[in-house]
């Protein structure tokens, strides 16, 4: 430990005479609420360190300014022709920023390594059987099925140097100690690691050997967590750092009232709703319907969706910032459907009406659960959604609570409704369709976040047509068909897509990706 | 040389000035000890602060003259005033365990001192300290001087206090109560050292106290006080010897004689209170004789040992033991008084404790009336002796609970002891015990606070009366009294003992007191009995050296100036 | 009168002691409001149906764009700031009075016995509170909300938060109260009439809450009054961490980390009017606090 | 001397294991931090199995023990978050807090004694009565609400100095200080005003009182009486006198600057052991908790053993045996 700390000590040393030397114009500085846990890009499947690591490390494919799939370390990828898979031509003359060269061999050895139990991304590989190296720039990924969105879904799939990991002790992620890759760096990227103090300060300076055009100019990156959002406004207000993201929606017209600053506005995929306890017998946090679950009726399920006012939520609390979803994924995801854009109107009258319908003109009351700390504004959109259903009968007792035991609790059922965020991490409709919509079944490890457990047998039907369907509109029809099948269920109340809001001084350039990952490759500091 | 001419001091309060001081008139002449004596109240602190300048905070100088020599005190800047003091006059208090700085070597408080009034180096002004330490009867001053003074013992202490006073060579020392905290024979000792100071360095005294004995042995003269005004001034002799005003009359008679027995104390008022409640007293009177086998009950102690643990010093020294009571055998006869003679740290108060069962003794025997009285916690709650022995304390300001009603304390013991069960007739009875002690019966309804020491210590007998004892044990029953009060006290406690036939142990380290009330006496010394005897038998021809000399110590007003009674 | 306040002495010192006066009727007035608070409020904070979203940012009644049904504006769900005010009193001051009481009962009766018994009892007691002072309140607070997660069912923790966080504030202040209750009682221990009553064979449990306890109340209703305003602001801050109580039973801590997110938003009567209603109340608090040490202990005066 | 340090020792054995087994046992009912480990797309399948490969399965005195024993051991164990060693976290997260909590502590000192002296000495003074009254708001206003305004007037309205973080460090050994560069200091100087402003109140307040008592004591009146010189008087015999008590309830207080550290360096993002443990809540990172915990007892727990030797230093009744 002496050692190692001795050691740390050294490198920080340097990087912080480096600081005060080459504080030029081009050094950026930004911060985000969380610190990447890891710089393993295999350990933990979580956005900050997804969204910091894809500044360092590159996958086969890599996501556009768009969000659609471009090349590349592979070239170019096309289906197998005698069974089912993918094969893909990698980049040559790419090396590490280590010097050492890129293969094969390291696309090999990086999804060994992906797949391990001991990886927590290893899930992007259940639908593959098989790997094969064709040759040193040629790669097969075998999949048990037709797979028509495979290469969508490995652009976080992250590639590092087999050398490198196996002669530092990191051939397989860390899992609950620290190993060589938590803390160190080897990618393709077009960044990498200077210094590194974990949830204080984080350098990054460019890969000078990169293989793209670097299109940037920034020769210093430095990042900093701020987890309390006035202070990290208040940073970049005061002028200590240069890009933050996200800042609160309220906060926005200040930004943009004061000289020097600018506001990017976007919408993330992840879209809000509020869930139902489908398969419960009986509501748990009721005073007047013990013995039964009224949301199994879909009336009631109509009714409480058409309590919402979604336009005074998108006035007061998001500040006109937001977008009404009607379904699981924002228009432009690739899979949503056209043919489904009507969301239940804001109505009081019809709620009660349908309330009446349904056996329950007084209403009744149930449990609602929300974090209070994973989206923008959760817990007041879910005070306010209380009121609304108040409004018409529906009187919400409201639990919210940070996210760390939510999911706990959604699993062991503990709810009448909740609230959940999706962004569908292939960005295709399947994902939402697969997690959330599929009946629960564990082992295929279908519908595993369908808490309330949400069950339509045509829907479980298309689900793998879907999956293996390559005709787009063959596809899309039968999307849509489950689509309209859910929304007329009304499985869920999609709300709104949560917006994405980022501040900047006015002479930095960058690009907001709707994934909220920022890319330092698209920086320019004038 | 020092003049106080008319002298008025106020203490502004929130329902108007409270006159302190009015009209006090003294001069001091160099190496002159002027007395200044009063009972508590009578302004003598007052007077010394105001000349030293040191008025506690609201109080001021309504009128009057003060001046030291040539210089006019009252016209002095708050800074020259302060350059005054220590330089020109100088102050003793009355404790000096608290006199002095704990955190400061004595040398640094001496050096310091010299040094904020003259000129001289460190090495002289520690010259002069060492000097003035072996003049005062330090031994071994050049080496004790790097000494704190919690190393000190009290009559150290009290030295190195006037060392501290003397050492700028000041004209006037004001000694404000400086024996009072201290035991007979160092008492003895410090007074003799302030006299030949006055004598030697021709500095003048003045002596606030309220020891009329330690006055008369060294003033040169003597001011009388009572409530803020003087009642007589003059010679020592003339004063105490002829006194002209009643007051002062008063004052000496109330003093208990040494040097023999008087049945009863002279006090002025007390038969017009006595009388007016004495009917009602009967009542009370009755219930205490009518209690079940009231015959009297003695006690006797049979080689009492009681040990101590020291705290532990070292890790691997057990810790030292310390005998707070050495083998103590003694024997209160039923129905008199048996006096507990003894200085400070004597093992007295050990002695009442063991007794009433709050310390275990760790051998010996005792046994009250014919049965055997276990000790500490081996004597349960419920046992007899709780209600036997009752206790009458030192401190009346302290023995009585200050959130609860007379009443209330009075009924305790009634109520406790489940002699009278109606709620009633206690609060009756408590009345009518207040009276027999001499109090009004309304009393009931105040709160102690409302009280006089004399009159909570009324309460406290008549409290342990309630009881229906048979054995009272009085720890030093009347040494926080001023001496009238003092006296109507010993006489109240003299009168209950006869009428009741009471078995009392009197504690006390006042030999004039013991005299007063025992007919036998213990005299104890380090927890080791000296000295015991019949009481007349023992002050009249003591035979142990060391009662002869508390004896000879003990400062008392010569006979001829004491009253006949 | 001027017998009875003579008499009275701490009426007297009240009755001249202006910065007392003031502050005893703004805490009295707040105090008011917040038992009140159910009648004399706009709308019930806990009543989801009592407002609306549709009010939401109305600022106070002296800016433009007011609703003069608002007085003091509105939050971000169209609470009427007054109301969720009173409330947000009301319950900082259940929470406030209640955790003291419980730490009041606790640490008095573990001090009193400290003091009475000593030695090893007294010994054990003291090392408790030591291991209580080693973990600040903060992380007290977690502990409690971790213990409560674990052992309740989850139904019940959301009704039992305030219980929770009363306990939590209440385990941290007990030091407080036990160390002096214990200092008190050494002192009174030394006293005569204890040891008349000790020797009477009086009852411990007597001797202790009888005896000695109204003599050594003056102290502790001075720790009382401080340490009243240390568990409202406690709880402020234990909300502002995140840990305290939800948005929708809003105590004055949630009501200003419900408002710090508007700190630079330009809805600043979000923020600042709660706490500038906690900051008015707790500095009252603390004035009579110190008049009442004042009291107790003349010398300072 | 050597008995009363070893006593205090053995006390304090026992609160850091006190503390170690409420730490470790309580934490244990927060949250699951596999679900923080792990991502969302992980199958419950796998995350039963990292449950099991943690030992997150054993009976709970198995895990304490394990706890305590590794501890003991100096192997504080991995981070469930970072996977670092825990040991490492919070050796880098501790200068900072140390720093903190010192300038703080520094700041409630250099202006609380003083204040406290002046107000004690002019106890019916003007200015006595605003200090006093100040300090009293000082006190009411919640600690985070300080630094928050601290932050909008000093770095976003004004611009003077920083709003977060430690500003340029320094690498002494292991030791990280920003005491030794001017933006170490600019950036130091507004969380520990922050942190200091509530100690200083009690501070100033505490010296006041003492310092009124030992003005009325004997040996200061005697003191008085012999012409020491007032400056003497008031900062050698009164002063001296009024910092036994004071160390006492500084020491005291040091927890409570440690423990508000958690808020003043959530609000300025100061990398210290507070930001750290919030962030462990946050992800559940049981280890870190727990050590943190055990790190904060030991904090108490060494400061007041500081204090009692302090006491030996300052008060010479406790130095020296009696000789006479």
């Amino acid at each position: 430990m002496t050692y190692r700390n001795l050691r740390r000590s050294a490198l920080l040393g340097s990087a912080l005479t480096f600081c005060a030397m080459g504080a030029t114009a081009e050094t950026l500085r930004w911060a985000s609420t969380t610190d990447p846990q890891t710089m393993d890009p295999h350990a933990v499947n979580s956005a900050p360190v997804l969204s910091f690591l894809n500044n360092i490390y590159e996958g086969l494919v890599r996501r556009g300014q768009d969000m659609s799939i471009e090349p590349s370390l592979a070239t170019s990828w096309e289906p197998l022709s005698d069974e089912n898979g993918w094969r893909f031509t990698l980049r040559q003359d790419v090396t590490f920023q280590d010097g050492a060269a890129f293969t094969a061999e390291d696309v090999m050895f990086s999804y060994q390594r992906a797949s391990d139990e001991a990886a927590d991304v290893r899930s992007w590989f259940a639908p593959v059987s098989e790997v094969r190296v064709v040759d040193d720039y040629t790669i097969d990924f075998v999949t048990t099925a037709p797979n028509p969105l495979f290469p969508d879904s490995i652009a976080n799939f992250m590639i590092l140097d087999k050398d490198w990991a196996e002669s530092n002790d990191a051939a397989l992620p860390a899992r609950d100690a620290e190993n060589y890759a938590t803390m160190n760096v080897n990618g393709t990227g077009p960044f990498t690691l200077s210094s590194r103090d974990p949830g204080v300060r984080t350098t990054l300076v460019p890969h000078e050997a990169w293989w793209d055009d670097a299109s940037h100019n920034v020769t210093e990156a430095v990042f900093t967590p701020i987890g309390n959002a006035a202070t990290g406004l208040a940073a970049l207000l005061s002028g200590e750092i240069d890009f933050i993201q996200p800042i609160p929606l309220q906060d926005v017209s200040q930004v943009e009232g004061r000289d020097g600053f600018k506001v990017l506005e976007g919408e993330e995929t992840r879209v809000i709703m509020f869930g139902f306890g489908h398969e419960h017998e009986a509501l748990l946090y009721s005073s007047d319907v013990t013995d039964t679950n009224p949301f199994t009726d879909p009336l009631v399920r109509r009714a409480a969706a058409h309590a919402i006012d979604i336009a005074s939520i998108n006035r007061v609390l998001f500040r006109g910032k937001i977008e009404a979803a009607n379904q699981l994924v924002p228009a432009g995801i690739s899979g949503y459907s056209e043919t489904n854009q009507n969301r239940p109107a804001y109505d009081p009258d019809l709620a009660k009406e349908l309330l009446a319908e349904a056996g329950y003109p007084d209403g009744f009351s149930f449990g609602l659960k929300c974090t209070n700390d994973r989206y923008i504004n959760d817990e007041a959109l879910c005070r306010a959604a209380a009121s609304m259903f108040a409004a018409v009968g529906l009187n919400a007792e409201l639990t919210t609570g940070p996210v760390r035991d939510y999911w706990t609790q959604l699993r062991e059922d503990d709810f009448d409704m909740y609230l959940l965020g999706w962004s569908p991490g292939t960005f295709d409709m399947e994902h939402p369709i697969r997690f959330l919509l599929h009946s629960q079944d564990d082992e295929k490890k279908l519908g595993s976040w369908n808490f309330g457990n949400y069950s339509n047998a045509r829907v479980d039907e298309l689900l793998p047509q879907i999956q293996q369907e390559i005709d787009p509109t063959a596809r899309q029809s039968m999307i849509d068909e489950a689509v309209a099948i859910t929304q007329e269920d009304v499985a869920y109340i999609p709300l709104y897509t949560q917006p994405l809001i980022w501040a900047a001084k006015d002479n930095i350039d960058l690009t907001q990706r709707a994934d909220n990952f920022f890319m330092l490759r698209w920086v320019t500091v004038n | 040389m020092l003049a106080i001419k008319d002298l008025c001091i106020k203490f502004p309060s929130r329902f108007g000035d409270f006159t302190a001081i009015e009209d006090v008139d003294m001069t001091i002449k160099p190496g002159e000890i002027h007395g200044l004596v009063g009972e508590s109240g009578a302004g003598k602190s007052t007077v010394g602060a105001a000349v030293i300048g040191l008025l506690a905070a609201p109080g001021y100088i309504a009128k009057g003259d003060l001046s030291l020599g040539d210089t006019d005190l009252r016209k002095l800047t708050p800074a020259q005033a302060h350059a005054l003091r220590g330089d020109r006059i100088s102050m003793i208090f009355q404790d000096p365990q608290t006199s002095l700085n704990p955190l400061m070597t004595i040398e640094d408080q001496l050096i310091e001192t010299i040094q904020a009034h003259a000129d001289v180096s460190d090495t002289e002004a520690r010259a002069r300290a060492v000097d003035l330490l072996e003049e005062i009867g330090i031994k071994n001053a050049a080496q004790r001087i790097k000494s704190y003074p919690h190393q000190f013992s009290g009559g150290m202490r009290q030295r190195v206090v006037i060392a501290l006073a003397i050492c700028t060579d000041p004209e006037l020392i004001i000694a404000d109560e400086p024996t009072t905290a201290l035991d007979v024979a160092v008492q003895s000792q410090v007074l003799d050292l302030i006299r030949r100071l006055a004598k030697d360095r021709q500095i003048a005294f003045m002596l606030i106290t309220h020891d009329i004995g330690g006055i008369a042995q060294i003033a040169d003269r003597v001011t009388v006080m009572r409530q803020g005004r003087v009642m007589e001034t003059g010679e020592t002799r003339q004063v105490l010897g002829a006194p002209t005003h009643p007051y002062t009359r008063a004052l000496l008679d109330a003093v208990p004689p040494l040097d023999r027995r008087i049945a009863r104390f002279r006090v002025p008022d007390e038969s017009s209170s006595a009388t007016a409640t004495a009917t009602k007293g009967n009542q009370a009177e009755t219930w205490l004789l009518a209690g079940e086998k009231h015959a009297p009950m003695g006690l006797s102690l049979d080689q009492i040992t009681v040990q101590f643990q020291g705290a532990r010093s070292a890790l691997w020294r057990k810790p030292e033991v310390f005998r707070a009571l050495d083998e103590v055998s003694l024997d209160v006869r039923p129905g008199t008084i048996l006096g507990l003679v003894g200085e400070s740290g004597s093992g007295k108060s050990t002695l009442a404790k063991t007794i009433t069962g709050l310390i275990a003794p760790t051998s010996g025997t005792m046994t009250l009336g014919d049965e055997t009285l276990p000790g500490g916690k081996a004597r349960n709650r419920h046992h007899p002796s709780r209600q036997l022995i009752q206790m009458v304390f030192q401190d009346p300001y302290s023995s009585l609970n200050s959130r609860h009603k007379i009443g209330a304390i009075l009924a305790e013991p009634l109520w406790f002891y489940g002699f009278v069960q109606d709620q009633k007739e206690r609060q009756e009875l408590a009345a009518a015990m207040l009276a027999l002690v001499g109090m009004q019966p309304d009393a009931i309804d105040k709160y102690p606070h409302q009280f006089s020491g004399g009159q909570r210590q009324r309460i406290a007998v008549a409290r342990a009366l309630l009881a229906r004892p048979r054995f009272l044990i009085c720890d030093e029953p009347t040494s926080a009294l001023d001496v009238s009060i003092q006296a109507e006290i010993l006489n109240l406690l003299k009168d209950l003992q006869s009428k009741f036939g009471l078995s009392i142990l009197f504690i006390s380290h006042n030999l004039a007191v013991v005299r007063q009330m025992a007919d036998d006496v213990v005299v104890l010394r380090n927890g080791i009995i000296e000295e015991s005897g019949a009481s007349e038998e023992l002050f009249e021809r003591p035979t142990v050296d060391y009662t002869k000399t508390l004896l000879s110590q003990t400062p008392v007003l010569p006979a001829q100036w004491q009253s006949a009674t | 009168m001027i017998a009875f306040l003579k008499r009275h002495e701490g009426l007297w010192l009240f009755v001249h002691a202006p910065a007392a006066i003031i502050a005893a009727i703004v805490a009295l007035l707040i105090m008011l409001g917040a038992i009140f608070a159910p009648w004399i409020a706009l709308v019930n904070p806990y009543d989801l149906s009592s407002f609306s979203l549709f009010d939401g940012l109305l600022p106070p009644i002296w800016e433009e764009g007011a609703n003069t049904k608002y007085l003091l504006g509105t939050d971000d769900q169209g609470r009427d700031m007054i109301s969720s005010i009173l409330y947000g009193a009301r319950l900082s001051l259940v929470i406030g009075i209640s955790a003291l009481s419980i730490a009041a009962v606790l640490g008095v009766g573990l001090g009193l016995a400290a003091g009475y018994y000593g030695g090893r009892f007294d010994a054990i007691v003291m090392r408790i509170a030591d291991v209580q002072l080693a973990l600040p309140a903060i992380l007290t607070a977690l502990l409690i909300d971790g213990i409560a997660r674990g052992l309740l069912p989850a139904a019940v923790q959301q009704d039992l938060r305030v219980a929770v966080l009363t306990l939590a504030i209440a385990l941290s202040l007990w030091v407080n109260f036990a160390r002096t209750a214990r200092a008190s009682t050494f002192v009174q221990m030394k006293k005569e009439y204890v040891l008349a009553a000790i020797m009477m064979g009086q009852r411990p449990t007597r001797v202790m809450f009888v005896h000695i306890l109204p003599n050594i109340l003056g102290p502790l209703l001075v720790i009382m009054t401080v340490d009243l305003a240390s568990a409202i602001l406690l709880e402020a801050t234990l909300s502002f961490l995140g840990i305290g109580l939800p948005a929708d039973s809003p105590s004055l801590g949630t009501l200003i980390r419900i408002g710090m997110q508007f700190l630079l938003s330009g809805e600043w009567w979000i923020l600042w009017i709660p706490t500038l209603f906690l900051v008015a109340l707790v500095v009252s608090i603390n004035i009579l606090g110190d008049f009442l040490r004042d009291v107790f202990n003349p010398r300072l005066r | 001397m050597v008995y009363f340090i070893l006593k205090r020792l053995i006390q304090s054995v026992f609160v850091m294991l006190a503390v170690a087994f409420l730490a470790f046992s309580l934490f244990r009912f927060v949250g699951d931090p596999i679900t923080q480990m792990t991502g969302v797309e992980t199958s419950v399948a796998d995350q039963e199995r990292l449950r099991e490969d943690l030992g997150l399965n054993d009976p709970f005195i198995l895990q304490f023990g394990r706890f305590t024993g590794d501890m003991l051991q100096g192997d504080f164990g991995f981070s469930y978050r970072t996977r670092q060693p825990v040991a490492e976290m919070i050796a880098t997260r501790i200068p900072a807090t140390i720093e903190l909590g010192v300038v703080a502590l520094l700041i409630s000192l250099l202006v609380g004694v003083p204040a406290g002296v002046f107000t004690a000495l002019r106890p019916r003074g003007i200015a006595t009565q605003a200090i006093l009254m100040t300090t009293l708001v000082g006190v009411s206003i919640p600690t985070f609400v300080i630094g928050i305004m601290l932050i909008f007037i000093f770095g976003v309205q004004l611009g003077w100095l920083p709003t977060f973080g430690r500003g340029g460090t320094v690498q002494i050994g292991n030791w990280e200080s920003s005491l030794f560069t001017i933006e170490g200091w600019r950036a130091l100087l507004l969380p520990a005003i922050t942190l200091g402003v509530y100690q200083l109140t009690l501070t100033m307040r505490l010296v006041r009182a003492e310092m009124m008592e030992v003005m009325r004591s004997d040996y200061i009146r005697f003191a008085m009486a012999r012409g020491v010189p007032m400056r003497k008087l008031h900062y050698k015999h009164a002063l001296a006198n009024t910092m036994v008590p004071v160390i006492t309830i500084i020491g005291l207080q040091f927890g409570g600057v440690i423990a508000f550290s958690i808020v003043t360096e959530s609000v300025f993002q100061w990398p210290g052991m507070g930001l750290l443990f919030l962030e462990s809540i946050r992800f559940v990172d049981i280890p870190v908790m727990g050590v943190y915990l055990v790190v904060i007892a030991f904090f108490f727990v060494l400061v007041n053993l500081i204090v009692d030797l302090l006491y030996v230093a300052i008060d010479p009744r406790l130095r020296v045996k009696d000789v006479s």
